[in-house]
């Protein structure tokens, strides 16, 4: 970076830190603990509260629910660089994201690199604004991680494609209002070859949708039924036949997200969570010596894998990042935070088992603690992670 | 004594097996969860286990029990893990009774364990206070009141609390918190004035209670056991306790374990069957070992109660510590190879991932145990 | 068990006690604890000493050097039960096996099944008596975990086969008098189908044997070269082309035995043996929380996989015992031997490190810990017993 | 600062690989190792990582060093532990160097760190006295006598010791052991009188010693630093030698696990390559993520040495803490996968293993820093 790049960025550093300072409200400067905190947008969206509209509007109107993106799409046009100031600056005052979207971090980029003109002009402003709520048509019941087994057909007809079959595991199915979705264009094809990525209106007639009972209790999970449902073939995105890659690119951003899980600091050390139910010694530690190095190991894989993924970052701005490397990322992460949630129960003891007790907030640690079992399945398994690993960047034979 | 069932233990298995698989599978448990029972067990099927002598297994023929030991107490819990049938056997038949076969004078015995064997008596052993199983660590007070005494104090996690009709309520006389001396164990009329019962709905969706004592007025004749000098009578009743959760730890492994092969021989993924990938399988083979070495374990545990319960510390320790981490491994890996579909209420995999849970945090976890092993072992 | 039997099995019991007493000289009642405290027999053999020579004679007298073979073979023809009661007594009063042998452990049992009367009054008494030293000619250079690859040939020549290549890992075949080795009798046959079972006398003509360094440092193994060795037809076990069968029966054996290493207790806790060197805290307990926890850990499944093998031998005299699950257990057993070294290592910090002064006694201590990183190779692979174990146990597909 | 070398890191790194790789591949050390070397290392080749900078690299210019940083130190590091490579560069180059720069009066500085730049002075840290890592517990008594110091007490593994001109000498001049007050650093000449020196021949081929001090006087200005006052400077000498060990730690992992990778993919059994055992692709995936974490760890205690030593106490007991594992596992799974090959002297594999063994012990081991980071962090 030349010195008056670096002058320039200081200068939007403190800009957007004044104007941040100004425009959040100091209710959305705390962390989210609840549903109703995060507004996820949509035709029929609701604020839970005032300042959350305040919030989502101003940065709205400057293009910052999507800061990285195009202004033409309704983005905010900041350099990569720009848009690292901007997070860290919001980081620092614990400024809630505006506006939570599946829009925003699947289908966008993938319109954006794969979309043609009429497409990006039609869906990203109505992301970016918050009007269209998308949710994911990828896995189907019997393909599990296997994902390119998928039968959802789509048989042409005139200028339309109809859709028969179904997905599992869409989140928010049921609230929302646009699916991006994986079909089977081709059943002929070899099975990467025949599938196409296609957009439609989840009010189309002959689309429904179930909730999903999880082990933890009720999830944001639906399995979507398409039953004859007709949409045009223009909104398949890229190539008839070549969804894949679209698939491909997407799974890529998901596990990169999905890694990020098992980051995140949680405030206070595990280890003093722990000892505030289960007591100290007379040395001052914890009153459960195998437990506390459990912790302290987890401390020490935990630390160390958030230097890996700042390099990570780091890592691909300077272009020597391995594609396959978010899959790396993607399965320790979600390994350790199943390790985290282990020792959240362990540490919790008897009163971290009740299930439906006020005093518990209804089994709150409990049902966490189950849901993140399938960290390690959603967006790729574990298995299938350490697969690519050793195919893509071991180049192990036959992986 | 060889380390293998008699003809007559595998006999009771049996018989154990075919009437909790057939009575009681895992979808007993979830209509009990899910049409949200008040008792949240079968009293009909208790009153099976009664007259099949399972629910006086461990009372002595003179006072209508079966008279039969620890391994048969085992052999029953382990088959009650592989179907996760709620039932007062536990709490009433194992623990309860032990406690009053071990410490109770003979108008104790005669009045309490024939009702036990006959199934029309639920009774259960209070004991955790704090988030952890820190029996030593007891401090509900005990004062002496007249003749009596006055509970005062509050045990959390009484598995059957809200069905027992007596309690066995480790309090304190004497000592401060952490202290062997000054530990007496009381029984108490769950009806007594001054008992507040809260049952709580757990994770396992088996049943437990949170229970407060307010001044409750108590006896002399209500000390089981002596004054102050508990502490080794709950040693034993605990270790019993644990031997019991160890098997049924030991059933429950199995049987998920069982399961998930059964999966992983069914399930096509990438034109296979997941069973066909060597991970997995070598992840299966080393689950099968972990499963064979605790159930060896246990066994040992369970043998060296019979024969000295007062000896059979360290190879209880060894065996709740290893039952711990082989069942948490076992459901671990159930809900893994089972994919997207084990993380889903309608397979059964969760369940027995809740129940171990619980399972582990009754009468200390592994890290407990290990703990003990250790201070036992001098380092 | 009768009455009857039981009380003539007590009064075994007190027979057997009453002559060990009188028979075992004191200084046989003590550990091993150098090669030459250990008597191999053989044609070259030494005794170390005079006791050594004694408890030697006296047990071969009663056939004791073999037990529970039969009489006419040199052995003591006792029972299972009587054979049980006989190691107990001795493993009370500490003392030493008499004579170590490959043709004790190996080769008898082998024989014992497969061999022809010939074969058996020929080699057992020998075996029995310490006069004959025996190795093993299995593993090949290039065979590694494959066995059944081997590459050594034995070309029929009238009454004879010659046999041509070479075995790796045969221990002390420098000392040894006979081997018994697998050859290929049929290069056409499929790989398990041309193998036999062979006998030869080491001093033939055209056998070598070099020593092989380890990375602990001087061991046992030795490379065997076979340059055109002539060895009679009638020296084949069991039928010619179906060694594979005696190989197999002969691995099950040896596997047994390995597995036993991890289920030793070593006399003082390894928590107590820590302490002598790292220390104690405040409390009285072992001054490295860490390490302290690894070891309970360790106790814990040492002494499960004690009760296992303990179980899994009552489990084999109920003819309930699954033939492959030795193979779970050398499995185990020498992955936990492993650890238990690891702990030794990490316990004994800087101490344990040295590799040649007297005061480490020439690096015991780290040369028996890599010398346990051979447990898991050995005698099949931990990958390979993991493998027999989805296939024969767990019947997994394609395994 | 970004975790990715900048140019000029990358091209130390290659010219550092490029001299070592060819100067010194494992066969050098086993040379030495087989030739019973009476230095153990290479005298030509320290002059030439003189010459090139190296010896100097963290000396500041103006006493003929590179005055580059920890970063720049580790990367060296690494490089070494590709090869095994035995030098004083940790000894002499990083860990006294820092000791004189960062606590050094002025006359010491002149006097000792132009000679580690040109590479004609070795030095070294003796700091254990016990079995374990444990500064605080140094005991090694200086008592006053006249204007000076007596030193009496021995040092074990001190590397480099049967070499090395000058000691750095953790002392006790007042407090118990245990205690944070009352150490003290002394230079002490390897020739004074009264100094012992064993070579001890260590289990990976490198140079050690046990040093004994009997009666050694020294004059006062013989103090690195503070009188009494010593265990903060001591902490930042030892977080950077742990630093520098923690990036061989990795050099070492990733080399041991590339030639493991190259094993997989020409080794054949039963009719394919080992290298497509599932099973096998699996763990050597998880080794390679566990490795690719702890470079990023390493990275960030180096840039958190570089920044600010003081603060960088966390940062560098989880390097150290992750290294000692991922090495240990790492040379543990090559063995293994080597097969019996891998057990042979024959074959590289071992050395590595031996190797891993002594840096994991070098300055705390995993337990070690594990245990540091949990007190730090309050429970």
């Amino acid at each position: 970076m030349s010195d008056s790049e670096a002058a320039d960025l200081e200068t939007f550093r403190s800009e957007t830190r004044a104007w941040l300072e100004a425009n959040c409200p100091p209710e959305m400067r705390k962390p989210a603990t609840s549903d109703a905190d995060v507004f996820w947008g949509g035709r029929n969206a609701k604020f839970s509260s005032e300042p959350q509209r305040i919030w989502f509007e101003r940065m709205r109107d400057k293009g910052w629910t999507v800061p990285d993106w195009p202004k033409e799409y309704g983005g905010g046009g900041l350099s990569v660089a720009e848009h690292k100031v901007l997070r860290a600056e919001m980081a620092k005052m614990g400024a809630r994201p505006p506006l939570s979207s599946f829009g925003i971090w699947m289908l966008g980029p993938a319109l954006l690199k794969y979309g043609n003109d009429a497409q990006k002009k039609e869906h990203l402003p109505k992301i970016a604004a918050g009007e269209i709520r998308w949710c994911q048509g990828y896995s189907e019941p019997n393909a599990g991680s296997d994902l390119a087994s998928l039968q959802t057909r789509a048989e042409s007809d005139g200028d339309d494609f109809v859709i028969t079959g179904s997905k599992i595991w869409t989140s928010y199915a049921n609230y929302a209002d646009w699916i991006f979705c994986l079909v089977r264009t081709d059943p002929t094809a070899k099975k990467h070859d025949g599938i196409s990525f296609i957009l439609f209106d989840m009010t189309s007639k002959g689309v429904t949708t179930k909730p999903i009972l999880l082990i933890s209790g009720y999830s944001p999970f639906c399995e979507t039924f398409f039953d004859g449902v007709r949409v045009p073939k223009s909104h398949v995105v890229g190539t008839v036949n070549r969804g894949w890659d679209v698939a491909k690119y997407l799974l890529q951003h998901e596990r990169a997200m999905i890694s990020g899980m098992g980051e995140r600091g949680v405030g206070r050390p595990l280890g003093q969570i722990a000892a505030d139910s289960v007591g100290t010694d007379a040395l001052g530690r914890l009153d459960d010596a195998m437990l506390r190095g459990q912790i302290a190991s987890f401390d020490v894989d935990e630390a160390a894998l958030a230097a890996c993924a700042e390099r990570a970052v780091d890592l691909a701005k300077a272009g020597q990042a391995h594609p396959a490397f978010s899959s790396a990322m993607k399965y320790y992460g979600t390994e350790l935070n199943k390790r985290r949630y282990e020792i959240l129960m362990s540490a919790g003891g008897v009163d971290a088992l009740e299930w439906e007790s006020e005093r518990s907030r209804q089994g709150a640690r409990p049902r966490a603690w189950l849901r993140t079992k399938a960290n390690s399945i959603e967006g790729g398994t574990s298995e299938v992670m350490l697969g690519i690993v050793a195919k893509r960047i071991l180049d192990l034979p036959g992986a | 004594m060889a380390l293998v069932l008699t003809e007559e233990q595998s006999m009771l298995r049996d018989s154990a097996r075919g009437l909790i698989s057939d009575k009681a599978p895992v979808s007993h448990l979830r209509h009990l969860r899910d049409s949200k029972d008040p008792t949240g067990f079968s009293k009909e099927l208790w009153q099976s286990f009664a007259e099949m002598g399972y629910a006086g297994l461990l009372v002595p023929e003179e006072f209508g029990g079966s008279g039969l030991g620890f391994m048969e107490a085992g052999i029953v819990t382990e088959e009650i893990g592989r179907t996760l049938m709620p039932s007062p056997f536990l709490a009433t038949s194992v623990v309860a009774a032990s406690a009053l076969n071990r410490g109770g004078s003979a108008a104790q015995k005669s009045e309490y364990l024939p009702k036990i064997s006959n199934g029309s008596l639920l009774a259960t052993l209070a004991i955790d206070e704090g988030a952890k199983h820190r029996p030593l660590q007891t401090n509900l007070q005990a004062v002496r009141a007249g003749n009596g005494f006055k509970l005062s104090g509050a045990k959390a996690l009484v598995v059957d609390g809200h069905v027992a009709d007596l309690f066995i309520v480790a309090a304190r006389t004497a000592g401060a918190a952490g202290k062997r001396e000054g530990l007496t164990l009381f029984l108490v009329n769950s009806k007594a004035k001054g008992v507040a019962i809260e049952r709580t709905i757990m994770v396992d969706a088996h049943n437990a209670a949170r229970i407060e004592f307010a001044n409750v007025e108590l006896t002399a004749d209500s000390v089981l056991g002596e004054v102050d000098q508990a502490a080794g009578l709950l040693d034993g009743i605990l270790d019993i306790g644990r031997g019991a959760v160890a098997a049924e730890m030991v059933g429950l492994s199995d049987e998920v374990f069982g399961r998930t092969v059964e999966y992983l021989k069914n399930r096509k993924q990438f034109g296979k069957l997941i069973g066909e990938f060597q991970a997995l399988q070598h992840r299966a083979a080393q689950l099968y070992v972990d499963i064979e070495i605790t159930r060896a374990a246990v066994m040992k545990a369970l043998q060296a109660l019979d024969a000295d319960v007062a000896k059979a510390a360290s190879a209880v320790a060894v065996a709740k510590a290893r039952a711990g981490t082989t069942a948490t491994r076992a459901v671990q890996e159930g809900v893994q190879m089972h994919g997207g579909m084990g993380m889903t209420d309608q397979f059964d995999i969760g369940f027995f991932m809740k129940r171990a849970r619980i399972c582990e945090e009754l009468f200390g976890d592994a890290n407990y145990h290990t703990e003990q092993l250790a201070r036992a072992r001098g380092y």
